[in-house]
């Protein structure tokens, strides 16, 4: 290979008592995409801050072009030609998507903002990357995904000669997916050196040409993909084999537990099914067709206007999600940052508060009981914390995506609602997140997965819904799902 | 500390300092302290009487041979007042009295007194006749309710009318505001009397911008602003409470007590109204 | 692509029908009380009274458009009224000591940039909660005024200076008392920058989210000095008004304003926790304060009630509000 | 395992490293203020005065220990003086009217619950920030308190029962004063409540995550009604301490206590934004306040200089505790 554009060189970070890089390497090259692979908490991110300016290395190197330089701070770095787009969203939500794009680097004119000019550059980008809104939308009123692609923007913005994206895909579906994916093949023809960061292992193959893996903040090594298949991948990451990954789990249906007739509110339109004991069903859907709106509105967090809810024969009626809980419907957030748990809090916080009732008198937490179960869920969950009262926001994202399981399971329900189950989680935690729900359907349980991830949706499900513009679209029996009529149910429009 | 003990220190608590009247009472006190050869250790209520009582409460750790009180409130200071008995502090109040405890002394002019002095100023000037704003001071404070008193007590005896009452908070800007507001809808008006200087200042500002210039303003407390306007025959009249002499005065108590003579309990300082 | 395109159109007729409806809400909070207070006594509404509100709105105003950036970003400035007093205290001994008008305006404003900047540069670079830094400010800056002034108002006195500086804050421009002219051109410049200007879109940007705003390469910390000083100045420029309009400055002016201010803002619709307003509803909110106080004034209500309807009108102008939260 | 229990078991002892200091800097500024008041003043920790200074304090922590309780879920009380004075004035009222004590007190506290409550209704069902829902509850009380004490003080005189009365805020308990006693309750019931039932751990709940803690199925109005309701109870407290302490209630008392308490929950560590603080932390912060106050007196500071002094001091707590952001 030709001269890497950038070295880093036996980097090394520590945070106050942990040392989150520890000697890592890494090396990029002009027209190629690098994929920065490991576990959660590995130190991927870690690395990437200390690449764009974010974070202070506390030794080792970096050349860029062949001379060592020092990385100031994000100002910096992007002056240099880095950019980044950050793992969590770095959006200003009271700012139009144009002025985000261009946030400190605005046009002139005079002493104001040329907005005429930043508009029509910004409405440029994002046709780029196939978005029609305009770009003097207010960001806050974008969806999660939207706001992805802005971030993306933001970064082609800058004109950069190195540009890392930190699980840029994450909140995507497949068709965002596609159009980043067409811009990273462009960006590549000109020349630009990119770093890839993801858990989807099928776009690593798909994207990417080479791969750097991290482990425990270790550097483990760098290998050509050509020379690699997914189970190797996994074992570098990991440290030892993965079998099956999508282990679906037959068992017995039994009856009715939820039945959803005619559930209809601003965002979700007409929508009727059920579900059995011992069933998973897998919704799918592109962003914004109403999967979460459809969850939290059978949760109760969001008021049906029209429908009916019934659970195992008893119509219910949820007008918070505090009555969801009490019939015995639990939800797992899709943004477990958001609104899925309370970062500020420990561990067995977390977990027992949906619980606490059941825990407590009015004057008391009876806190052995309180301690007893987190344990026992700790446990059971292999869910890897020092100590109960650690704060969850000290803990990598599989974790934490466990203990918003385990905060559902403790209220002891008979339907869990997932959302993105395993957003942002590593393939060894995604497994165990897996074997979780088995556990659960086997237990004679009713599961509503939804899931943009398609191996996912087909890998667990028993059946499969498809939802677009708040509609079902599709209705599929695993045996008859392909990936083909799930997308085409998914793009179906009213129109069509 | 303790070593100077030959110098006796006199504590005096006095209910604020944001007020021009009460930072020349504060003079008055420490410069006649001085010629007597007395320290004295000042401590700011800030109108508030909890914290009056622990001012008092602050003293009986010091050691101060007398309290000079300068109550917040009549009732209240009672607390006060029984704080400095339980730890054998004599005390003399200023300006406003204590409705209980041991007193020794009481060194005042009277603030309903005052008022009725302003109002007897008006009748006269007026000829029993006529419409009167009064503005008023913070609502609740003992100054306002007292001096708000005597002068209405005094007013109803003849037939003059008050046509608005408002608090301007004994705030210059204050006083200015609500006078212009009052103007706006009466304009028939002999007479303004605000229970302080200080909105008594404002309250002639409006007047004048608004060329009413006949309309009679008097204030209380004869600050030195007041007394050039009136001088400059801006304002009518002000009631002069001489703050520095009633300082004087109670330090001359004080020191006579601390001698062992016996004063009466309750000296009087004369009021004066101030015209030109 | 038609399916998000949908999503937006729709989410954007929804925004601007909120965002009409939001400047609606405190316009007709405005407009409610003025008819009201009309009906009930006539002369409210006449020339006279009119140029009088605008006179004794200038005041809070002015100070509530310094607020609204510092509120904008997040943070609060409770110093706002200990620096009107300190730097009327600080204009009205220059004038005394013979300085001329220009000198002593000058020099009060930078009192004001100089108390603002400590504010910022505490908050930015000491990582203080904006609550609590300038409460300690406020604090002192009491003390110091009393210190400054012993305690005493200093009185300008009648003489030519006097009556010169006098105009700032007691004469007319074409007819438009002179504090409510510079309350008009406050407000103007204050909305060219914040809507036309980086610093104005960094403020929001700022008060939207701090973490980001960092990330983009933006100098937080310069910012927050920036609209703590802006706030500073413009609580100067309130003292100067004030002290011109009195012919002294008060040992203890300004103090409870920063209520009064805060109250104007958050009564325009700009949300305390950051990134959402606009300085057009603060001249409203201001308003709504300045014609209650005269009204209530005009109406006779006795000062004891005073209190309780001013409080009452705060509450019910909130939720009107309240639902473009 | 190993990889995980590394990384986790080492950021534990930092957190819990940094717990002890930041418990450790509030208590350090508080022994720092003592040693150095004590030494200027050796009388300052004769028995007397520090039971002196407990009395003092005590008004402002049992304020401060419901504020906590409100700053905690990310809200403010600004009425707490206004419930203080209304609470003193309706019990004084009742006690001159003949009712007993128990009644009198009973009926002070049902006062102080009721407008909590109102707080917390509006502030919750109606969506409104708090600082301006409690800033017109303040207003609106104050002008009650005028209306209803008439302007005047109410005085308990002093017969038997004003006197029985009076040991709530005078007396002493085993040697110590009675309000210190109470103070220490109150803050031994609020440690039991923020730490071993439901309601403390939803308090802490709601102030980190909003809508997270709707999303686990918590009923977040509830929350906030009872954390205001708990406010307005302590503030009554106070009412009632400070009315037996002075056999009377004042129409103006408790103007402008709120930012005692507040200063006295931050200096205390507890976070503005919600979520983070302890109690244990108020009651320090309260206790530098009341040792300041009393230390300015007792080292003979001149007044104007002692606001400066209070104010400064404020900062350099805060700054000395800023790392712990
Ligand atoms: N600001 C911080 N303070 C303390 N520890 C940190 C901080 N940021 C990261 N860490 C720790 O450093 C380690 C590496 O984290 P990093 O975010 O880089 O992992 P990652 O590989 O990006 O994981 P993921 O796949 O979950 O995004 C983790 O143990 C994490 O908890
Ligand atoms: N807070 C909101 N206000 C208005 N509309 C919203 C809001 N949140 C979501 N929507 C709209 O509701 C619809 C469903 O959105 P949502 O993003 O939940 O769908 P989804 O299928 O769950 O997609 P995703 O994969 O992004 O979670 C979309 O039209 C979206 O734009
Ligand atoms: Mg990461
Ligand atoms: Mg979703």
């Amino acid at each position: 290979m030709k001269n890497p554009i950038l070295q880093m060189k036996d980097i090394v970070k520590e945070f106050p008592g942990v040392k989150a890089l520890d000697g890592v390497n890494l090396e990029l090259y002009e027209g190629k995409v690098m994929a920065l692979m490991g576990e959660n908490g590995a130190g991927k991110s870690t690395l990437m801050k200390i690449l764009s300016g974010v974070y202070k290395k506390n030794s080792g190197q970096i050349f860029y072009k062949g001379e060592e330089t020092d990385i100031k701070g994000p100002k910096d770095a992007g002056e240099k030609g880095i950019a980044i787009i950050h793992q969590e969203l770095n959006l200003l939500p009271d700012l139009s998507i144009g002025e985000n794009i261009f946030l400190g680097r605005e046009p002139k004119k005079g002493l104001r903002i040329d907005f005429k000019q930043l508009y029509s550059d910004a409405d440029v980008l994002l046709k780029k990357l196939n978005i029609t809104t305009s770009s003097r939308e207010l960001v806050g009123n974008l969806s999660i995904a939207q706001q992805q692609m802005v971030e993306i923007a933001k970064a082609l913005s800058l004109d950069a000669q190195i540009i890392i994206m930190d699980e840029p895909t994450d909140a995507l579906t497949d068709k965002e997916t596609k159009s980043l994916f067409n811009v990273i093949n462009e960006l590549k023809s000109e020349g630009k050196a990119l770093v890839y960061i993801s858990h989807r292992l099928k776009e690593i193959f798909e994207i990417c040409d080479y791969i750097t893996v991290l482990r425990d903040g270790k550097y483990v090594g760098t290998e050509d993909l050509s020379n690699l298949d997914e189970d190797k991948m996994i074992e570098m990451m990991v440290g030892r084999k993965l079998t099956d990954q999508f282990p679906r789990l037959e068992t017995e249906k039994g009856e009715t537990i939820l039945k959803v007739d005619n559930l209809c509110n601003e965002f979700i339109d007409n929508i009727s099914f059920e579900v059995k004991a011992g069933e998973i069903l897998g919704i799918s859907g592109l962003m914004g067709a109403g999967r979460t709106e459809l969850a939290k509105t059978i949760y109760g967090h969001i008021r049906k206007t029209n429908g009916q809810i019934t659970i195992k024969n008893r119509k219910i009626d949820n007008k918070s999600a505090k009555d969801g809980l009490k019939n015995r419907i639990a939800y797992v957030s899709e943004d477990r940052k958001g609104d899925g748990l309370i970062l500020e809090l420990s561990v067995k916080e977390n977990m027992a508060i949906s619980s606490l009732d059941r825990m407590s008198s009015l004057f008391k937490i009876d806190k052995k009981k309180e301690l007893a179960r987190v344990k026992d869920y700790i446990g059971r969950m292999r869910i890897k914390t020092p100590s109960e009262n650690q704060l969850i926001k000290n803990l990598s994202g599989g974790n934490q995506q466990k203990i918003a399981i385990a905060k559902a399971l403790m209220t002891h329900p008979d339907v869990l609602i997932l959302d993105e189950p395993t957003r942002g989680v590593d393939v060894g935690a995604k497994k165990e997140i897996y074997d979780l729900v088995n556990e659960f359907k086997s237990q004679g349980k009713a599961v509503i997965m939804i899931s943009s991830e398609m191996p996912e949706i087909l890998g667990l499900s028993d059946r499969i819904l498809v939802l677009s513009q708040g509609r079902i679209t599709g209705e599929f029996d695993i045996e008859s799902a392909t990936q083909e009529a799930i997308l085409k149910c998914a793009v179906e429009t009213k129109e069509a | 500390q303790q070593a100077d003990s030959d110098t006796k220190k006199i504590g005096f608590i006095v209910s604020t300092l944001n007020n021009p009247f009460f930072v020349d009472l504060k003079k008055g006190v420490e410069d006649r302290a001085k010629e007597l050869g007395y320290d004295v250790v000042v401590l700011d209520s800030q109108n508030d009487p909890a914290k009056e009582v622990s001012n008092m409460e602050d003293l009986t750790v010091k050691n101060v041979s007398m309290v000079l009180l300068n109550p917040v409130d009549s009732d209240s200071a009672v607390a006060s007042v029984m704080i400095a008995n339980n730890s054998d502090l004599p005390v003399v109040t200023v300006d406003r009295a204590a409705n209980g405890g041991n007193v020794v002394s009481h060194i005042a002019s009277d603030n309903a007194v005052g008022g009725a002095m302003a109002a007897e100023f008006l009748m006269e000037r007026l000829g029993g006749v006529g419409n009167i704003v009064e503005l008023e001071g913070t609502a609740g404070s003992s100054a306002a309710r007292d001096r708000g008193k005597g002068f209405d007590d005094k007013i109803a005896e003849s037939n003059i009318n008050i046509i608005a009452k408002q608090s301007a908070d004994f705030d210059r800007t204050q006083g200015l505001t609500v006078m212009e507001n009052i103007l706006q809808s009466k304009s028939d008006i002999n007479a303004v009397f605000a229970q302080n200087d200080e909105m008594a200042l404002g309250a002639q500002k409006a007047l004048e911008d608004q060329g009413m210039k006949d309309v009679l303003v008097v204030g209380f407390d004869a600050t030195d602003d007041a007394v050039d306007a009136v001088k400059r025959g801006t304002m009518a009249a002000t009631v002069a409470q001489q703050p520095i002499l009633i300082g004087q005065t109670a330090v001359d108590a004080i020191d006579k007590i601390l001698k062992g003579e016996v004063i009466d309990a309750f000296i009087p300082v004369e009021l004066k109204l101030i015209t030109k | 692509m038609d399916i998000s395109s949908r999503v937006d159109n729709s989410k954007n007729k929804s925004l601007n029908m909120k965002e009409v409806l939001v400047k609606y809400k405190s316009l007709l909070g405005l407009v409610l009380l003025i008819a009201v207070v009309s009906v009930l006594n006539p002369s409210f509404l006449s020339v006279k009274n009119i140029m009088n509100i605008l006179r004794q709105t200038s005041v809070n105003a002015v100070i509530a458009a310094g607020m609204t950036f510092v509120i904008l970003t997040g943070g609060i400035d409770l110093s706002v009224g200990s620096i009107l007093g300190i730097s009327g205290a600080v204009c009205a001994s220059l004038l005394v000591s013979g300085q001329n008008v220009v000198v002593a305006v000058i020099a009060a404003l930078l009192v004001g940039a100089a108390v603002g900047f400590i504010n910022g540069f505490v908050i930015s670079k000491g990582k203080l909660q904006p609550f609590i830094a300038t409460l300690a400010t406020m604090t002192i800056l009491k003390g110091l005024t009393l210190v400054y002034t012993n305690g005493n108002p200093i009185t300008l006195g009648s003489n030519e200076l006097a009556m010169s500086f006098g105009k700032i804050g007691g004469g007319t421009i074409f007819g438009i008392p002179t504090p409510a002219m510079i309350m008009m051109i406050v407000f103007m410049v204050c909305y060219y920058i914040l809507h036309n200007t980086k610093m104005g879109r960094y403020t929001y940007a700022l008060g939207s989210n701090e973490e980001a705003t960092k990330l983009s390469g933006l100098n937080t910390d310069k910012i927050k000095i920036w609209v703590y000083t802006i706030s500073g100045i413009l609580a100067s420029v309130a003292g100067i008004i004030i002290t011109s309009r009195l012919y002294s400055a008060q040992p203890t002016a300004g103090a409870g304003y920063e209520l009064d201010a805060i109250a104007a803002v958050v009564l325009g619709g700009t949300k305390l926790a950051g990134g959402k307003g606009k300085i057009t509803g603060t001249i409203i909110g201001a308003l709504i304060i300045g014609v209650l106080s005269n009204a209530l004034n005009i109406l006779d209500v006795s000062s004891y009630y005073q209190t309780m309807v001013k409080g009452g009108v705060i509450l019910l102008a909130v939720l009107l509000d309240r639902k473009s939260n």
